[in-house]
């Protein structure tokens, strides 16, 4: 599984038995049906937000298929007080967060809105500029430092991600200043058509860390309760003052790249049937269900109750009239300045 | 002849060049097996091969760098940027390097690249993605910038572009990609990339605009000429060097002017146009000169995108004060 | 009161808002125990200590980057970009993330930084140590950009940079930062950042410039004061947003207009004024508009700067042509 | 010397005596005195054209005191027909690859025919914006592979460089696309006023090539004999389609930062007393002597004939007109646009 030679943190195998001695917070069954329940509403939001794509009532869409256990182990290895850089890939780890799928719609629906998240006020919006976003994270966790907070920034980006400069100096910069701050890759293996094996001759992600100097670690990212503890003693670690870190969590993009693209133009199907045994619903739900804590009953609900959740912020979502036209001059500047206020009233007053 | 849409257009000059000239070659994010994500370079990778047409990792600033060299070598390296969005980065390489690499050597080494991107808004795409930057780019000496707005101009000036000895950037109206058809002939024929285009003659009013706006421009000068008013218009295509002399000329003529674009009002192309007007038309202007342009604001997303881009009623209203002034 | 020259009056205004404010930080390559290049951060660090004054790797995309999310948490940060040269990479940083955080959250988070830079020729700097940028920063939308031309407004307007709950771009110009002292008083006031200043008045013509260029354009108003020529100057300063009204109502009074920078012609900020000037004062009108800039090419090598740079006779010459337009 | 854990390739120890079996071409005593007196002249030269700028006839200049065995050891380790892209401090490589003085003086003076090499005409001008011209490397080299000319890029960057994001994008290409690039960092230990500790938290710099999964290896960048072995067998691999690598060259700057810098504001003297004792002059004249291939006889005529060499071309440099005004516009493109020319005749035309 990995080429890097350190070795692959894993706790739940693909068949849903325990490989290693569970941490703490995964022998507590009802923490590890919520988390399970946290994928599925990732799931369910996705399978509902393509639906809506589809009959031209969103926008493009990414969906995370195959990778809500990086997105919901990440959140879930974070505290509420620490910030977090997602991608736009992180559904999941945004509605861990307290972002609504209300917000999520709005905003893939193209309404500024969905980025005024009533949850985590703090949260950084989604980052579509590919990587340009851990140097927000490194500022953000010299924040903190500055004012002796012991808050932890927490940035996710993809495998391609990791080819940007902006990566490369944002890491390098939290190395040395000893910044609270923990960069995860979301590695599902593709960048649109561009192939991980296209991206970087390096043997692992994890390794880019080596270049920064700080600590670079891999871990099974179909495994939530892997990734929420990868994540979270990386985070504490950051908190405690150890330092900036890097986690490669290792998935596979199931799906497209968004609702605009065709995989089969660039993939075969061969390859990616057997990553469908290794994702991480399937799996959580053979652990769940091996050590007794579910069933098919209890799955049933809990799907229903998910796609319920959904669909009544969805109907939210399409019952949302579109904001006023001055909203586009209203937040350019914290007060109006006078040459863009003519221009508002120009535009409001007709023409 | 073929009737092409603008991302054929394109597609075809593309091939055309890499099969004239073994030194043009393609790179970009899924410009390879995927085609392109607007399918610009579709069929390229199966014909010309990997070694012509590069996928690269994503990292739009090396991009653009790795294009400089390529270009110095005598390379004719075609670059595309995903989005205008994502055009930041090479910037730098744009300003401190390709732009100057001829005249910093006195003409020692050269930088034939192209970097190619789609450009503007109107096809409610995700945040950062319907950015109009022309300015920002037709304003660095030594670079050209050319914003087509039809198949056929496509065609003929990425061919131009492409054969160009200095590097050029090619912003190409997204919202035009696949919204009309023409006949283009695929006859290797270049454009001149120091030409204006003039798509209509009209003695009352002069409109001046370029990439996705000539469709809504164009739109407003029939609606003016419902109105008796004759309003010419002028595709500028070629921002960089501009090719001040047939918008004035157009201008002395007319005595009144819009200049229409989708990018935000201050410090748009039309500001330099408007200038030049405002010095070497000044003894014919008859009316202050309009622009009708994006705001000063962010590009909106797609539920209000509408309000932004300029309309053809804000373009035929202004074009009516134009013409109302005393 | 104590005669400074521009740099100094920088290094007060720095060390007023870290006194005033423990949330201010000041970041950028050898801003700390060198206290920078130019030695516009003397003795902070010594004062404020390398928390809050810090000295970075170089890397001045994350530079700007590391800013964005300092601001996004409520400090606020003043990073430097050793010389307009490398303010490139910053500007996706600029345009995709900093100026428009605030919008793109409806307000739930803003960016409150200051990117701060020398800028212009006329030093004898090495390559790419010289250039004039402005207008491609003034056109983003969102942000603020300021180039003051004297120690006290540099003060006052960079304090105000730095308590503007907005991302402002604050350009120095380089030539004048030891060219000229003045008494500024050390007193934390503040100067508005969508004021142009007034210099001179003169009811013949109106010469608006901004930056280095002040000198050249005050020299010439001299010149044509000797000629009987009334020649008022305004010094723009803060550019974005451009305080329209101020330029408006003065080229109302005179008629004539000459528009005088240092960056190359077609794009330049001057390229907007003209343009404003074309629409909002064209019934006052009685002379073109005159542009005197930098050429549309890459600002020369030391050896020939000074033809480049726009002289106190261009300047004059500019103004004598509108005067003598019938 | 190393904190990398790796192997520091040197021959020669600071005492003038070989460490190791010499490298074929350092068995013949004249070609060492090649290197020898090449590194004289780029002292030579940097002390004249300190001397032209502290006397106001030339701009700001940096010197490259100290690092004469990186510079001109990597030149010496390619061949004529490879592609050179240095730096603004790699004088002692122009000069070696026939780059003249008079044309460094014109470049340093502030004048663009200094970068018109009549010598290495496809060598690129010096880099001033650091970390840049890395992504060039890359694109000379898959101009090379593409065109299948057994020839080689070598970049040259700083220390300060690596922390870059071009560097970083530039070096992860060249890894995917195997290009016959190689990236040779010339590590003086400091960035102006930034020392190494504060510019990387990374053990070495070789180490930044894992990130781009390329070879990456150190050499005592004060061993003209090591930095030539290691670059030619580097340039000789990638040549050979063995692709890319790194090399960090560990050197000093004994010197200020450039002319407009002084040190002495952030750097003790102290630090920078032990490295006179490294330097790379002293140290392959002590292996001369030692080997009785040279004398102080030698040593006065080749000092002399370096001054001479340089200062010929300083007053030839002097004695150069300014180009004519017109030459601002007449490179802007290779033809002239009809805008550009109507500015061009405004300004000749007086005004
Ligand atoms: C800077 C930048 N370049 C290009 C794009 C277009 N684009 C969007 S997603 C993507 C691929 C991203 O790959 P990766 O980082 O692996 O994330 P994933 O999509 O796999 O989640 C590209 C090229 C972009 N959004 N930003
Ligand atoms: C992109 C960029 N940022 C800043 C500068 C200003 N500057 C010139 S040299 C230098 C330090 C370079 O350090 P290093 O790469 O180690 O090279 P060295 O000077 O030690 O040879 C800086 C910051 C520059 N020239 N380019
Ligand atoms: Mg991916
Ligand atoms: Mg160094």
């Amino acid at each position: 599984m990995t080429a890097s030679g350190a070795s692959l943190s894993r706790f739940i195998g693909p068949d849903g038995l325990a490989v290693a001695a569970l941490p703490d917070f995964a022998r507590d069954a009802a923490e590890l049906v919520r988390l399970y329940r946290a994928m599925l509403l990732t799931r369910a939001f996705d399978e509902k937000a393509v639906a809506l794509q589809r009959t031209g009532r969103l926008g493009t869409f990414a969906v995370s298929l195959g990778q809500e256990a990086v997105s919901v182990g990440v959140a879930a290895g974070m505290r509420a007080e620490d910030v977090f850089l997602p991608s736009f890939r992180e559904q999941g780890g945004q509605l861990w967060r307290g972002v609504t799928p209300l917000e999520l719609f709005l905003y893939w629906g193209g309404d500024e809105r969905g980025s005024d998240f009533k949850g985590p006020r703090q949260d950084f919006p989604i980052c579509i500029p590919v990587g340009s976003h851990p140097p927000h994270a490194v500022g953000v966790a010299m924040a903190f430092k500055l004012r002796r907070e012991p808050r932890v920034a927490v940035c996710v980006l993809g495998d391609g991600a990791t080819s940007k400069g902006d990566f490369a100096e944002a890491i390098n910069m939290a190395g040395v200043w000893n910044a609270p701050a923990v960069f995860v890759v979301n590695n599902n293996r593709w960048a649109i058509s561009v192939p991980l094996a296209r991206q970087t001759a390096a043997r692992s992600l994890a390794q880019k860390a080596v270049a920064a100097g700080i600590p670079g670690e891999q871990v099974d990212g179909n495994d939530v309760v892997a990734v929420r503890a990868t994540v979270e003693r990386a985070v504490e670690r950051a908190r405690g003052g150890g330092g900036p870190s890097l986690v490669e969590a290792l998935t596979y993009r199931l799906g497209d790249h968004t609702t605009a693209d065709d995989a089969s133009r660039y993939r075969d199907d061969a390859e990616v049937s057997p990553h469908w045994a290794e994702e991480p619903v399937l799996r959580l739900r053979r652990h769940l269900t091996a050590t007794g804590a579910w069933d098919r009953a209890r799955e049933e609900q809990a799907i229903a109750a998910a796609a319920a959740a959904v669909n009544a912020d969805a109907d939210r979502y399409l019952a949302t009239p579109a904001q006023p036209r001055e909203t586009i001059f209203d937040f350019t500047y914290a007060a109006m300045p006078a040459d863009l206020d003519a221009q508002r009233r120009a535009a409001l007053g007709g023409a | 002849m073929e009737e092409l849409n603008l991302v054929q257009a394109v597609n075809r000059a593309l091939a055309r060049a890499m099969a004239d000239d073994p030194s043009v070659v393609v790179l970009g994010e899924d410009v390879g097996r995927d085609g392109g994500v607007f399918r610009a370079t579709d069929g390229l990778w199966t014909r010309f091969g990997d070694e012509r047409v590069i996928d690269t990792p994503l990292a739009e600033a090396a991009i653009a760098g790795v294009a400089v060299g390529m270009a110095a070598q005598g390379l004719r390296p075609v670059a595309e940027i995903q989005f205008t969005g994502f055009i930041y980065p090479p910037i730098d390489q744009l300003v401190n390097h390709a732009s100057r690499l001829r005249t910093r050597t006195r003409g020692r080494l050269a930088c034939p690249m192209v970097l190619r991107a789609p450009c503007g808004g109107g096809i409610h795409a995700p945040e950062h993605h319907s950015e109009s930057p022309e300015a920002m780019l037709a304003q660095i000496p030594g670079l050209r910038v050319v914003l087509p707005s039809s198949p056929a101009r496509a065609y003929g000036l990425l061919l131009a572009a492409i054969r160009d000895p200095d590097p050029v950037v090619f912003l190409e109206p997204t919202r035009l990609y696949r919204a009309l058809r023409e006949p283009v002939d695929d006859n290797g024929e270049a454009l001149p990339l120091d030409r204006c285009f003039v798509l209509r003659e009209g003695k009352d009013i002069t409109l001046v605009t370029w990439g996705a706006t000539v469709v809504e421009t164009l739109a407003a000068a029939e609606l003016l000429a419902g109105e008796g008013i004759a309003a010419g218009v002028i595709d500028v295509a070629t921002l960089h060097p501009l090719d001040q002399e047939t918008i004035v000329a157009a201008v002395r003529r007319t005595g009144r002017c819009v200049i229409a674009h989708e990018a935000p009002l201050s410090g748009g192309w039309g500001a330099e146009i408007a200038a030049r007007l405002a010095e070497h038309a000044f003894a014919s202007l008859l009316a202050p000169i309009q622009r009708v342009a994006g705001y000063d604001t962010v590009m909106p997303l797609p539920r209000l995108e509408a309000h932004y881009l300029p309309s053809t009623q804000r373009i035929a209203a202004a074009a009516r004060r134009a013409m109302g002034f005393a």
